[in-house]
């Protein structure tokens, strides 16, 4: 309820919004979003950055709690684990929307609503259209695949998501798969060393644009055209990602779209004013072709 | 022959060979070094300019440690600088201008050196204990090079600065001339001028060396600012070898490599004696392992074990102690 | 006093023992008795093997060949825990304890008194007051240990282990830097437990100490027993003659010995004018000239050390000027006496002397080096040639430059930190203890240097336990007490050591 | 030759007594920390509003139970002159080890049992290889991150969540008095903290870690079992890394390989800043426990701050953690 008070009288809502951290353009987009979006519809953030440390992102809700805020927003930075925390949020009468990234708690009495991505599901286009692509390809289809950090949520979902699409297709091989680290310098180096390992390998599924964009100037160094040689499929669409792919660098990216505080905003009003709301809240994202890419790019925005 | 496998370079040196050997069942074309678009092409080429960056950290970290100190902040700093200098360098009007872009890489050279400066004074001037001094930096200096790139990834389409990480001159990478030009100074300065002697000594009983009239405080100050100095290198080349800085992630957890790095090379986390050779094989050593674990397509889940068996082991065949309890080489001594 | 060669059992036998390190010999061969109720003297030259065999005894060191018999049955100890559980307590060459521990912990650490396991902090600090108290030691056991000089170091070490023996006491050159009373009181208390039956082991290069509290001796010479002697059965000649193998004239001379003409003291190299320091001494005044020697006479803790790094500008004086021949100079540390010419060499020189982990090239080399500069390296030739003139003047063994100086035996450690400051051919050379642990021919060796570079013009400030010492070289004596410089002496005829202690117990002022 | 000069009649004077510190003196470092989080403190109170509500100070706790438990282990490995990098590593794994378990349906205390037993083990084969193989602790026990962590990502790369009945209620269940809550954990922890400072100080074990600390040859030729006390104390830290492990659990019921990522060097920060001396041999846990509540107030004075961007953050603990350091080090500077 909304009566729960708040940390002003001036009736303005305030919401508390524990960030994972700023691992990456992304991150920051998505924060920038969430700021922006508060600005826009009036209501008093507060901000406060994990630096990718579950515990961090407690104690700052430990502490939105005694602050006693009336909404509060978090990417959980794990998936497990928040039940303590989200119970001390419910005994003080504080809703928690959940952004980007989900939590698996049994009691979902615990949160009011979770609005992001489907990592699974962005592992699965990746891998789709893969497999559409591949229909015509004659030979077999080698693919190096640059995971996300080892232990990650999106890195488990998107390497799932992946594989079980790319089942429907027997030509299609994973031949290396490595830890890229989800950044640029990693994910040239892996790439270096797997060009030589695998030189037969055709596709690369990077689990985001700048793995991506690192591996793109291995294959370059290699004398290969990234593309046409190699075929490159990502995730994200961050804008780097997006030029290279108008470019025809890459081949095809599935968005994972950051700019969800627009959207978070409308809950949490939503949600102090004691409506109901849906208890998720997909992201609007799509997917891109080159073709695609050269108009969309113009617009974006990250 | 007999006294080789006591030379405390001779386990890493066997340990890169082995690593570098066992490549070749994972890829046949390992040690193949081709002319590609002019320049060499190969899997030791890749190792030797991927190691550069650790190389130069290693440098910088062996002064700091034979002094008995450490520098956490050496990560931070290759971020730093890398941000400050592809900002500039993105800032110009011509990205390609060489001239621009050799003010920009002065500039952040300077910078590192500036930031090895506060290290220096915190730990000699202020009297913090060198990990703490340290370790301000290191939490500090990533929100720095993310304010620097406004936690965004700064990129730069610019050729001469791409050449510093990604170019060839005469067909080896700039990377690898650039490192071994500074490790060439380092050698210089500390075995032709007495610079290792007094560090050493400093290192090894800092009271003695007062006593002895050395000032040990500026020499203190010095070896901070030539890490600073390294690890701004460093910077420089990792930011171009991908042509972007990324404040967040750049240099993350070197310190920890760089550090193994010189341990490895036989340098002494407490002081003293230092061998900068040692340090470089180290850093190679340390890349060679990283490249293997890609090659040989070792597992993410498994890549930090098989990590700590490679390190236990050389550590273990490294130490006399070990040898001596466990292969019972006893006696034998005499010469 | 001394007593016929025990007729009892031995309570430890050494036979055949042998310990080779890397390229040195250091035992070969050594038989070693040891008889309950009796003090038994282990001597030799720096270098002999003493300190080696006691660590072999006490497994410190593996040992490499030979047998150890205690009480009749074999053993053989991995390290110094179990020596003492077996009932041999040590005090080693240089003080080992831990400085970062106070006094009592000092002395009562790994047998603390206890109840139902907890530690009774009151009682053991009782205890050790009393156990200094019957050493004539009346310090604040609660304090760090690290905050005592040297010497009361050495004190703490021997009460620890006076308390822990049960059935041999070893003691290495406990007395090297302690002064005549203190040795005396160390005596008493050797001769009360050689009364109860304990068998001591003692090391000392001072041949009087010897003959004044021990029964019977073992001579070492590189690395190999000489042969066992009884005290009375061996004049001090013949001992010597043992240690070096060879007649050592110098000893003879030593007492005739002439100290150059007080010149005139036109010159003064430094002068110091109410200098001090709050709680280390008080102001003083001090003027040094060219040529002279100025002895600092003191007991234990009265101020001679913190007076002399006061002029070193090892600690910073918070009182007072200073002018280097007639110039007025601001101290800031070492580094501005070593431009003006100073050089000292520290009581302490484990910690505050040599650099163990360099060789003895390096750390002979190292003052000058550090006074020239970095970027202006002693060429090696340079090197080669003051390293080999100076270890061959001060005989420092082994005679190889390249070794580890912590390799070194203690009394070699010492001369190579004396001619560390003697190639940087100082103006004023100060030297606190610079004949601790150095063997008689080395000393007469380094008293005849002394002497030979003051009457060069060189002045000297010379601190030693040894009163006698001190009187030999100096010129001047400067007596001190309670951190109080109270009395400078024209070292004329009539001055002699009583006369020296009457002015320190009495604390005269002029 | 004359015989050893005999003292003259009069009464000698006795050594004269030592200059000393102060008793006090060692206490300095540790004093000057608690001031100076006093001090910061009251900056918070009169900064934020709410600040002052104690629940704050004791959510500290609660926050940083694990943390100062894997501190109070880290205490005794930097006494002794060592460093124990792989705590936060041991940590994770303990977290992983027990969601496994309970997830294969094992009850909670031998999964408990086991998780301390493994900890501890990590830790005396650290110790084992650090003494007797003459290791540097500080690489043998980055081995003994990458060994932990390893072992963690092997069981599992996915976050296990916990569901046993005993963490999601008994082991969270918070305790209340006087208005205010604490968990269990926390209490856990600072009687932990309790009986570590205690054992530091009254038992012989205790002296021993000082002993080797201040100097380790001497303290084997001073007869002290150096070898048993070395490695005792990584045994010790590796028990405490696995306990924080369990307490974390308690408190974010998973297992998650990625815990603890970088809490080496929070637990080593909290040491330091509680004035304990990194050479070894000298400070105190109650430092240690003070250190922990510096880190944890810094952290809690940016999430009241709320309006820091993510590298601000950053740059604001740094600050925060420079000014302290240099403070604290100004405070307790003695002049050569
Ligand atoms: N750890 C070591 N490594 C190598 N050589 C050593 C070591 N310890 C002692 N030595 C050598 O063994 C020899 C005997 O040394 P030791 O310390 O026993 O002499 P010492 O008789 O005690 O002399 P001093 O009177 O100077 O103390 C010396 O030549 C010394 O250099
Ligand atoms: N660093 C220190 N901190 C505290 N007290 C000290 C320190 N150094 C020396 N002292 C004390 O100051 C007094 C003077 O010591 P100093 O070493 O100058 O005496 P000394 O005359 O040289 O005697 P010794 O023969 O013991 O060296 C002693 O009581 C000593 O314990
Ligand atoms: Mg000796
Ligand atoms: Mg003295």
């Amino acid at each position: 309820g909304g009566d729960s008070g708040g940390g002003n009288d001036d009736g303005k809502i305030t919401m508390g919004f524990a960030q994972v951290g700023a691992e990456s353009g992304w991150r920051t987009a998505n924060t920038k979003s969430v700021q922006e979006a508060a600005k826009a519809a009036g209501i008093d953030l507060k901000f406060s950055d994990a630096q990718q440390k579950q515990e961090n992102q407690i104690k700052a809700i430990r502490s939105y709690i005694a602050q006693k805020v009336d909404v509060i927003a978090f990417s959980p930075v794990i998936e497990s684990g928040w039940d303590q925390v989200l119970k001390e949020a419910k005994d003080a009468d504080i809703p928690v929307i959940l952004t980007d990234r989900a939590v698996d708690s049994k009691d979902t009495s615990l949160y009011k609503s979770f609005i992001g991505s489907d990592f699974i599901l962005e592992g699965k286009k990746a891998g789709e259209w893969l497999v559409d692509d591949s229909k015509t390809a004659k030979g077999p289809v080698n693919v190096i695949q640059l995971e996300g950090t080892t232990g990650s949520a999106p890195a488990n979902d998107r390497t799932s998501g992946f594989a079980d699409a790319i089942k429907a297709d027997p030509k299609i091989k994973i031949v290396a798969s490595q830890d890229g680290d989800f950044t640029r310098a990693k994910g040239k180096e892996v790439m270096e060393a797997l060009l030589k390992a695998h030189p037969e390998a055709n596709v690369l599924f990077a689990q985001n644009d700048d793995m991506g964009l690192g591996a793109m100037e291995a294959i370059e160094a290699a004398g290969k055209k990234p593309g046409v040689d190699m075929k490159i499929v990502t995730i994200d669409a961050v804008k780097d990602g997006m030029t290279a792919l108008a470019n025809g660098q890459f081949n095809y990216i599935v968005e994972c779209s950051p700019l969800l505080g627009p959207q978070l905003m409308d809950l949490a009003k939503q949600v102090v004013d004691g409506k109901e709301i849906p208890k998720r809240v997909l992201t609007k994202e799509t997917t891109f072709t080159q073709e695609q890419a050269k108009t969309a790019l113009p617009s974006r925005k990250y | 022959m007999k006294q080789l496998p006591k030379h405390r370079l001779f386990w890493p040196a066997v340990a890169l060979v082995l690593l570098l050997v066992s490549n070749v069942f994972f890829s046949s074309s390992f040690f193949s070094i081709r002319l590609q678009d002019g320049h060499l092409y190969g899997s030791l080429i890749d190792i030797l300019r991927g190691s550069t960056p650790l190389v130069l950290v290693a440098l910088g970290m062996t002064m700091v440690i034979a002094t008995a100190g450490i520098d956490l902040s050496v990560g931070s700093v290759i971020a730093i600088v890398g941000a400050f200098a592809c900002l500039q360098v993105s800032d110009l009007s011509d990205q390609n201008s060489v001239g621009g872009v050799l003010i920009a890489v002065a500039l952040a050279v300077v910078l590192g050196l500036v930031l090895g400066l506060w290290n220096g004074v915190l730990v000699a001037v202020v009297g913090i204990q060198p990990i703490i001094a340290t370790l301000i930096l290191l939490v500090g200096g990533r929100g720095v090079a993310q304010l620097i790139t406004d936690g965004q990834i700064i990129n730069v389409r610019s050729d001469p600065y791409r050449t510093i990480g990604a170019g060839y001159a005469l067909t080896i990478p700039v990377a690898v001339i650039i490192a071994a030009a500074v490790v060439a100074l380092a050698v210089v300065f500390t075995r032709r001028t007495a610079l290792g002697l007094l560090i050493e000594s400093v290192g090894s009983s800092p009271t003695a060396s007062r006593l002895a009239g050395i000032q040990a405080r500026r020499l203190t100050v010095i070896v901070y600012v030539f890490s600073g100095f390294c690890a701004g290198v460093a910077g420089l080349i990792y930011s171009s070898n991908i042509s972007s800085a990324d404040g967040n992630n750049a240099g993350n957890l070197i310190e920890l490599d760089a550090i193994l790095a010189v341990v490895i090379g036989g340098t002494a986390l407490t002081g003293g004696r230092f061998s900068i050779a040692g340090s470089v094989l180290g850093a190679v050593l340390i890349q060679t392992l990283n490249i293997t674990i890609y090659t040989a397509g070792v597992p993410g889940r498994v890549t930090l074990l098989f990590k700590a068996v490679v390190v236990v082991a050389l550590c273990l065949a490294q130490s006399p102690a070990f040898r001596a309890k466990v292969f019972r080489q006893k006696a034998a001594v005499t010469a | 006093m001394r007593t016929e060669p025990p007729v009892a059992e031995p309570i430890l036998e050494m036979t055949g023992v042998g310990k080779v390190f890397p390229g040195v010999v250091a035992l070969s061969d050594v038989d070693f008795t040891l008889h309950p109720g009796e003090v038994h003297a282990l001597m030799g030259e720096n270098g002999a093997g003493k300190s080696t065999l006691i660590k072999v005894l006490t497994g410190v060191y593996d040992i490499d060949a030979g047998s150890i018999r205690l009480g009749g049955e074999d053993v053989r100890f991995t390290g110094p825990l179990q020596a003492q559980r077996a009932g041999i307590s040590t005090v080693y060459q240089e003080v080992n304890l831990c400085p970062n521990l106070s006094v009592a912990e000092n002395i009562f650490i790994g047998r603390e008194p206890r109840t139902l396991g907890v530690i009774q902090w009151r009682r053991m600090r009782r205890r050790s007051a009393e156990l200094l108290q019957a050493l004539d030691l009346d310090l604040d056991v609660g304090a760090l240990l690290g905050s005592y000089s040297i010497a009361i170091q050495q004190m703490v070490a021997i009460a620890r282990a006076v308390d822990i023996s049960a059935k041999v006491l070893i003691l290495d050159e406990p007395t090297s830097s302690l002064d005549a009373s203190e040795v005396e009181q160390l005596f008493r208390v050797m001769r009360r437990l050689k009364g109860e039956g304990l068998a001591i082991v003692f090391v000392s290069h001072f041949l009087d100490q010897v003959y004044e509290i021990a029964d019977r001796m073992t001579v070492l010479r590189n690395g190999r027993r000489v042969g066992e002697y009884t005290v009375a059965g061996l004049p001090q000649s013949e001992l010597v003659k043992a240690m070096i193998g060879k007649e050592l004239a110098v000893l003879e001379q030593l007492d005739e010995q002439e100290k150059p003409a007080v010149e005139e003291r036109r010159e003064p190299v430094i002068a110091a004018t109410d200098v001090g320091r709050k709680g280390a001494i008080e102001p003083f005044s001090l003027t040094i000239h060219r040529g002279e020697v100025v002895g600092l006479a003191g007991l234990l803790g009265s101020g001679r050390t913190e007076l002399a790094r006061l002029l070193f500008g090892a600690d910073r004086a918070d009182a007072g000027t200073f002018a280097f021949e007639g110039a007025p100079v601001t101290m800031r540390g070492p580094r501005t006496a070593m431009d003006h010419g100073v050089a000292f060499s520290s009581e302490n020189r484990r910690t505050e002397g040599v650099v163990g982990e360099l060789s003895v090239r390096e750390n002979i080399i190292l003052a000058l080096q550090a006074s020239r500069g970095w970027s202006r390296p002693i060429p090696r030739g340079r090197q080669d040639e003051l390293v080999t003139r100076y270890i061959e003047a001060l005989d420092i063994r082994p005679a190889d430059p390249d070794v580890e100086v912590r390799n070194l035996s203690g009394g070699n450690q010492q001369k190579v930190l004396l001619a560390r400051w003697l190639i940087t051919e100082p103006r004023l050379l100060i030297v606190d203890e610079p004949t601790r642990g150095i063997d008689v021919g080395a000393k007469a060796e380094i008293q005849r240097l002394l002497a030979r570079l003051s009457g060069d013009g060189m002045a000297v400030l010379f601190i030693s336990a040894e009163l006698e010492e001190v009187l030999r070289l100096s010129h001047t004596i400067a007596v001190l007490r309670d951190r109080r410089l109270v009395e400078q002496l024209e070292n004329t005829d009539d001055v002699d050591v009583d006369r020296i202690l009457a002015t320190i117990a009495s604390g005269v002022e002029e | 030759m004359t015989s050893v000069t005999t003292p003259p009649a009069v009464e000698r004077p006795r050594v004269a007594r030592a200059r000393r510190y102060g008793v006090s003196s060692r206490f300095v470092p540790v004093l000057a920390t608690l001031v100076l989080f006093c001090v910061m403190y009251g900056i918070g109170i009169a900064n934020y509003n709410g600040f002052s509500d104690t629940q704050i100070l004791l959510n500290i706790f609660i926050d940083n139970a694990h943390l100062l438990t894997v501190a109070v282990g880290m205490t005794f490995v930097i006494l002794s002159g060592g460093i124990d990098l792989s705590v936060g590593a041991v940590l994770a794994l303990g977290t992983v080890l027990a969601a496994s378990l309970l997830q294969a349906g094992w009850p909670a205390v031998p999964v408990i049992v086991v998780v301390l037993a493994s900890g501890a083990l990590i830790g005396l084969a650290q110790g084992a290889i650090i003494h007797f193989f003459e290791i540097q602790p500080f690489i043998a026990t980055l081995a003994g991150l990458f060994t932990a962590r390893g072992l963690a990502q092997l069981i599992s790369t996915k976050a296990i969540p916990i569901t046993n009945d005993f963490w999601t209620t008994d082991a969270t269940e918070r305790i209340h008095f006087a208005g205010f809550r604490l968990s269990p954990s926390a209490v856990l922890a600072l009687v932990i903290a309790l009986i570590a400072g205690l054992a530091l100080a009254y038992t012989r074990f205790g002296r021993n870690v000082y002993a080797i600390g201040g100097n380790r040859q001497s303290a084997a030729l001073m007869g002290l079992p150096v070898a048993r006390t070395r490695v005792l104390v990584y045994t010790l830290s590796g028990l405490c890394a696995a306990l924080g492990g369990v307490l974390y659990s308690f408190e974010t019921p998973t297992g998650n390989s990625l815990t603890g990522q970088g809490m080496e060097l929070d637990a080593i920060a909290a040491v330091v800043i509680g004035g304990t001396l990194l050479t070894g041999g000298s400070g105190f846990l109650a430092g240690t426990v003070l250190g922990v509540l510096v880190l944890g107030l810094i952290q809690t004075m940016i999430t009241f701050q709320g309006t820091l961007s993510s590298w601000w953050t950053r740059i604001f603990i740094a600050g925060l953690l420079f000014l302290f350091i240099v403070l604290q080090r100004v405070a307790t500077r003695r002049e050569r």
